[in-house]
């Protein structure tokens, strides 16, 4: 199930808050763990069964290491092990063997059976949550969570549960055995959630259908300008897909009282590759940080053991993304430009913060092609476009996107700016009914925006 | 001292058994996710020609227009077709076998089998017994692409000859 | 604190409304976005107009055309050669009225004046038998030339199907033709003999059940109705006047209900011999067919002997039903009949 | 902390209390209406029928195939659906969308249909099959006119830079391939100039909100068409009437574009009168005239014409012509035959996306002396049916 549609807005969750705040407060931690599990079961039920599997597992473990971290180290270390390999080897088996084995057997290894496995939602998510909480007991960062149901919840919770933020252990820890809602709070909760929904709703799908319009464009009809328009389209609509979720996971945890971290902070106003990526994502960088990059020595070692630790993290962070060549290409892409600002560079940039901002915009912007595109020969013909190979620079069309996006651009470039974030809590703070009246009407543009997508005309005319 | 021992023991017994069942019962998983069957390509419409000399039902081969007149099914939008029809209108015995493009057709067709069905039985209600017997016992097949409609005097055999040949 | 919040619930509950009205004003927007989409009256009233004109008038009128078109450029049939009803041929033993056993011809100038059709002019036989013996016309030997040769041909089991070209001959000839009945009828469609579109049936329907698909074959004004109804009606008729009887009123009630249309019926068919030797009803089907003759040469249907094309060969495992092989002939002798 | 700081905070606290309630009871209100609200079950508006609470089974549990249902359900089933699609189109207008379902909002109210060259192999697939098959009756006078849409006819309501296929440029690739085929006794009857120059005298020849041609736009298709079949058009007078002068058409409900300005559906009638009679083969009815008054005021009024797509339509006339005509057409079609009935005694009318039975017997069989397709440009391209209906020279029985 997603935030964004009908059966969650006008079924699922009036009945989770209703049942929630009726719910005496012991029994509160049972009403959202059964409430996740529907939450996670809709739709694809059999993978419950891999999830209670990932969450007992991990929940023993968690004990075990616990219980032997203290006098027996090596033993403690052996069951992290164990455990951290039967989660990536769960990630790994859903996520990336139909990818790798059939590349094995493009390359001749025939006898690879090819699996035909559905990736399961959420699952590169609550893995690396799983695997968080049992290095964070390993390295005595946290006490082992002894309430099954209490760990059951941490992995299971449905705000954060397909789409993050990865939640750390130690975030929630207090808040899984007390916490408390002030209608304060809960309002809140209700206005990051509504955000998430206008970026998603009313922002990102406008977005994403102005960039499939171009994607889709013939050579025909196509330009540079164009090309970079589509570009651009995709470069607010992930942001808005990605962080809308995210807003609208952090605004449901304040609901019921968790606060997690902020995944998000106006990327596209970073002014270096590097201060983006300590905006986009923020739980997954630093897991990355956390758990892959500073195991291997971080920065404190000879430069080119640097260049090494870098280029995997950024490979892993590409791959992590999903299974494929393209995720991989786009994570090195980012790798080779961190070396590049770290040790070429370097400080030698304006202090003036505009160059480097746009300069950075633009080469995320690129990095998204990249991403976007699975089929390498789709992806070097769209970015081909975006350099004049074999198109015009502008033409009728471009004016066409250009008149017709332009209000939908402008409004994500906007949004994309703690300007905005300013401006709105300063509005709100100052004329507070009409701030109000203004979230009821936005609302409704969602509603009507969802109840539009369902708008599917059965027109016999043709048949 | 050997007692605390042996409950150490036990407990890492316990925790061996743990790991191995952890293992183990994600590899089931898998193998039970993965275990979806696959099933073979065939020649449409000629399988369906073999399949129709399995019984002495009365039927021939039907061209797209029949199959786009009772089925209501256009030919052209399937990957492969195979229809046999009734010889003459005191006959029920058909066979229509189609492997569709992708799997969000096979709900269609096997609505479209129905309707003709129900349809057939309109004609032979409290009138041709024998062929209401075989359309009661009417089965639809749904094998990965495959979507196979049986009406004939021996559908278990049709279905266990059609079974074996796609199954892998 | 009460207080406050009471308050914030009473802001919330005006915002609420607010909203309401708000929606409410979009929807009376909406309303008049669509409102409207009524036609134009005085519109209707010409399309409903149009849809009402006199159709059997008007039918009238347009075959009337193409008879004239007809007239002068084809030689039309003289009328003596008016089809006579054949007696069917193996009655012998069975006892029907004397009458029957007459062949019933039409004299020239009894053909219908208010309806000149083309079907009319030529075939409509009289309401009235004579007996008084015809001559051997030229359309009888014709008659008794095919029925030989398709004899022959039935006995050595070599009836070929129709090649393209007759069969776009019937096509041609039953344009305008109703073919109406139960399952025999119906075979005719399933065949592919003629479009389906050319065929009215209810399946094991009694003559009685049949009358209400009339309204169906009227709603075609069609030019010719060719009745063909097999042995349900043994059944359900116990004896052959019941089924007479049935017959005539449906017949009237076809002729009441389109204006002008000829009619034709085809003999009951007996059941196969190995059908007929279980089931002592279906042995009586002669004596209604021998009576369903005699009651349509007294409405002027014209009765289409068809008992001669019978094989025993040619009966499908019920021993009521015909195969292909029948129609086939059947089509050709109706064909020689009506061209 | 100071008093102003207290101030603001105290307002925050305010401002997110008044949301918790506010955002309660939105969901809280629009789940209750939902639950109360009166189930629907067809759609006028997108002329289909309604989602309805799926029945749950083990099966569609696993498979997913109930979530999707519900969500379909619910969606269909929400509260003054209609009102909030309006008010989603609202909000596009206003942010300057433009495209929606393959459909452009244009200028002057018009909504104009894309044209995608997707496939030009199936066209292709068609000419031919069309082609062999009147290479079998060199005796019949044959006509193809592929009418241009409005995409083409009125390209300059477009909004500009609409990355449209041009028709033009696939049209002249057609006719050229038409013509390569040699066939000495086909036709090819070009309309686009005609309905160009007619649009441009400011005639309405395209619906604004319905992918069809108005009536006077048929009206010129049959001038040309009548020009290359030789018959006197010209002395024929006809009467219009106007039936219909809100006319919304199928554009608008399957843009969900609103647009203000709505046609005028006329109907020429022959002057002086003649007599036709349609008879609808398949559904085994004789009516007189062509037209439908319940067509007219149902949900599609360009209906009136016949009442819909018929798949075999045999039309008599009083006419005195001694000429046959058997069309193969679409929807367009419709709105033309009538300015043809003056001339022919006959016309059947085949459509092939629903007609299934013999074509070559009924060629053959009624006497046709001239034989028409007549399409427009986007069905003829996207449709493959015409190719089922005419391939296999040979049937079987």
């Amino acid at each position: 199930m997603v935030f964004s549609s009908m059966t969650y807005l006008f079924v699922f969750l009036p009945m989770v808050l209703l049942a929630y705040f009726i719910a005496p407060p012991r029994a509160r931690n049972m009403v959202l763990l059964a409430f996740s599990l529907i939450f996670y079961a809709w739709g694809e039920p059999i993978y419950i069964f891999l999830m209670l599997m990932s969450i007992t597992v991990n929940y023993v473990f968690g004990r075990i290491i616990a219980n032997n971290r203290a006098h027996h180290s090596r033993y403690a270390k052996l069951n992290l092990g164990i455990a951290v390999g039967w989660n990536l080897t769960a990630l790994g088996i859903f996520k990336y063997y139909p990818f790798v084995s059939s590349q094995l057997r493009g390359i001749g290894l025939g006898f690879i059976p090819g699996l035909k496995l559905l990736l399961p939602i959420g699952i590169s998510f609550y893995t690396f949550q799983a695997i968080s909480y049992l290095v964070d007991i390993y390295r005595n960062q946290i006490r082992v969570q002894r309430g099954f149901f209490k760990f059951a919840l941490y992995i299971s919770m449905f705000p954060q549960l397909i789409a993050g933020p990865i939640v750390r252990y130690e975030d929630v820890e207090k808040q899984l055995s007390k916490r408390k809602v002030t209608l304060a709070m809960f309002g809140n909760g209700g206005e990051f959630f509504l955000r998430g929904l206008i970026k998603k709703v009313l922002l990102a799908n406008q977005l994403g259908a102005l960039y499939v319009q171009i994607e889709s464009l013939g050579v025909a009809h196509t330009s540079v300008l164009t090309a970079w328009i589509g570009a651009f389209a995709y470069t607010f609509q992930i942001y808005f897909d990605f962080s809308g979720y995210s807003d609208m996971a952090i605004g449901l945890g304040k609901m019921f009282g968790f606060r997690f971290p902020k995944n998000f902070d106006y990327p596209y106003t970073a002014t270096s590759i590097t201060s983006f990526w300590r905006r986009w994502h923020i739980s997954l960088s630093s897991w990355f940080r956390e758990y892959v990059y500073i195991p291997l020595g971080g920065k404190r070692v000879s430069p080119a053991k640097h260049v090494r630790n870098i280029l995997i993290v950024w490979m892993l962070t590409g791959f992590w993304h999903g299974a494929g060549w393209n995720f991989m290409l786009w994570g090195l892409y980012y790798g080779v430009l961190l070396l590049l600002e770290k040790y070429v560079i370097h400080d030698r940039i304006s202090s003036h913060p505009w160059p480097g901002r746009i300069l950075t915009f633009l080469l995320v912007t690129l990095g998204w092609m990249f991403f976007v595109h699975t089929d390498f020969s789709e992806m070097l013909t769209y970015v081909g476009h975006m350099f004049g190979v074999g198109c015009a620079f502008s033409n009728a069309t471009t004016g066409y996107f250009l008149r017709t996006g332009l209000v939908v651009l402008l409004l994500g470039a906007f949004f994309s700016t703690p300007i905005f974030h300013r401006l709105n809590e300063q509005f709100a703070v100052k004329y507070y009914t009409a701030s109000i009246a203004l979230r009821i009407a936005m609302f409704m543009l969602c509603v009507a925006a969802l109840v539009y997508q369902s708008y599917n005309p059965f027109l016999y005319f043709r048949f | 001292m050997s007692e605390q021992w042996d409950i150490e023991k036990r407990r890492q017994l316990y925790i061996v058994a743990f790991q191995v069942v952890a293992a183990a019962a994600l590899f089931v998983f898998v193998w039970f996710i993965a275990h979806e069957k696959k099933y073979k390509e065939v020649d449409v419409p000629q399988f369906v020609a073999e399949l129709s000399e399995i019984t002495q039902d009365e039927w021939h081969e039907e061209d797209q227009l029949s199959l786009k007149r009772r089925f209501g099914l256009a030919a052209n939008d399937f990957a492969a077709v195979g229809y046999f029809g009734p010889n003459s209108n005191m006959d029920a015995a058909e066979l229509l076998l189609v492997r569709v493009n992708d799997k969000s057709q096979t709900d269609a067709v096997v609505e479209a089998m129905k309707n003709r069905v129900a349809y057939q039985c309109t004609c032979f209600d409290g009138y041709g017994e024998d062929q209401m017997a075989l359309l009661k016992d009417a089965r639809y097949l749904t094998r990965g692409y495959y979507v196979f409609l049986i009406i004939s005097s021996d559908a278990s055999s049709v279905e266990r000859a059609f079974l074996k040949q796609i199954e892998p | 604190m009460n207080n406050h919040y009471k308050k914030l619930m009473r802001k919330a509950l005006h915002l609420i409304l607010g909203a309401i009205g708000f929606f409410l004003f979009v929807s009376l927007l909406y309303i008049f976005a669509v409102s409207g989409k009524k036609p134009v009256q005085a519109g209707v009233d010409v399309v409903k107009g149009i849809e009402s004109q006199n159709l059997p008038a008007l039918l009238q009128a347009i075959r009337q055309k193409e008879t004239n078109e007809v007239d002068v450029t084809l030689p039309i049939v003289p009328t003596t050669e008016v089809l006579p009803v054949s007696v069917p041929e193996e009655t012998g033993e069975i006892t029907t009225p004397a009458e029957t056993q007459e062949p019933i011809t039409v004299p020239e100038d009894q053909a219908s004046p208010t309806l000149p059709t083309l079907a009319s002019v030529t075939q409509e036989p009289t309401t009235e038998p004579v007996s008084t013996e015809p001559p051997l016309t030229v359309r009888q030997i014709r008659i008794n030339d095919f029925k030989e040769e398709w004899n022959a041909k039935l006995d050595a089991n070599d009836v070929r199907n129709l090649s393209a070209e007759e069969q776009q001959q019937i096509h041609a000839l039953f344009m305008n033709t109703i073919f109406f009945g139960d399952s025999m009828t119906q075979a005719i469609g399933d065949y592919g003999f003629i479009d389906m579109s050319q065929v009215v049936y209810k399946r094991s329907a009694s003559l009685d059940a049949l009358k209400e698909k009339i309204p169906e074959v009227a709603a075609v004004f069609p030019e010719r109705v060719i009745i063909f109804v097999g042995l349900n009606n043994c059944n359900h008729y116990k004896t052959p006047e019941e089924f007479a009887d049935a017959f005539t009123v449906m017949v009237q009630s076809l002729r009441e209900q389109i204006p002008g249309v000829s009619l034709y019926v085809s003999s009951l068919l007996p059941p196969s011999e190995v059908l007929g030797s279980t089931r002592a009803d279906l042995v009586r089907a002669p004596m209604y067919d021998a009576l369903l003759n005699h009651t349509a040469n007294l409405l002027g249907v014209t009765y289409i002997d068809s008992n001669w094309i019978v094989r025993q060969q040619n009966y499908l495992k019920d021993g009521i039903h015909m195969n292909r092989t029948f129609y086939r002939v059947w089509f050709r002798y109706l064909q020689m009949l009506m061209s | 902390m100071t008093d102003r700081e207290a101030r603001e905070r105290a307002r925050k606290l305010r401002f997110f209390r008044l949301l918790g309630i506010v955002f309660v009871m939105m969901i809280f209100l629009l789940a209750f209406l939902r639950l109360v609200w009166p189930r629907k079950s067809y759609s006028a508006q997108e002329r289909r029928t309604l989602a309805q609470l799926p029945a749950m089974t083990t099966e569609n549990l696993r498979n997913g195939a109930f979530s999707n249902a519900m969500e379909e359900y619910l969606a269909d089933q929400f509260p003054a659906r209609n009102v909030w699609v309006y008010l989603d189109e609202l909000r596009g207008k206003i942010m300057g969308e433009k495209y929606s379902q393959g459909v452009y909002r244009c200028s002057s109210g018009y909504l104009i249909e894309e044209f995608k060259r997707t496939d030009d192999q199936r066209a292709a697939k068609t000419t031919k099959v069309v082609l062999d098959y009147l290479r079998e009756y060199p005796d019949i006078s044959s006509y193809i006119m592929l009418v241009p849409n409005a995409s083409w006819i009125m390209k300059d309501k477009l909004p500009s830079g609409a990355p449209i296929d041009s028709q033009e440029e696939w049209y002249t690739m057609w006719a050229q391939e038409v013509k390569n085929a040699g066939l000495s006794n086909l036709t090819v009857v070009p309309v686009a100039s005609a309905l160009s120059e007619e649009a441009s005298q400011g005639k309405q020849v395209c619906y604004r909100t319905d992918h069809h041609w108005t009536t006077y736009g048929a009206y010129v298709g049959a001038r040309e068409l009548a020009g290359a079949m030789h018959l006197p058009f010209e002395e024929q007078n006809w009467k219009q009437v106007v039936v219909h002068d809100r006319f919304q058409g199928t554009l608008m409900s399957k843009s969900g574009f609103y647009s203000r300005t709505a046609d005028t559906v006329e109907l020429y009638l022959p002057d002086p009168d003649i007599g036709i009679v349609t008879t609808y083969k398949e559904q085994q009815k004789t009516l007189s005239g062509l037209y439908s008054s319940e067509g007219l005021t149902g949900d599609d009024p360009y209906e009136v014409f016949f009442g819909g797509n018929y798949p075999w339509l045999a039309i008599s006339t009083t006419s005195k012509s001694n000429r046959k005509l058997l069309i193969f057409k679409d929807s367009y079609a419709n709105a033309m035959i009538g300015f043809l009935c003056p001339f022919f005694s006959e016309i059947h009318v085949v459509d092939p996306r629903y007609y299934t039975g013999d074509i070559r017997t009924l060629t053959a069989s009624a006497g046709i002396t001239d034989i028409c397709f007549l399409y427009n440009i986007n069905t003829y391209y996207e449709d493959g049916s015409l190719s089922l209906i005419l391939e296999g020279g040979e049937a079987d029985e």
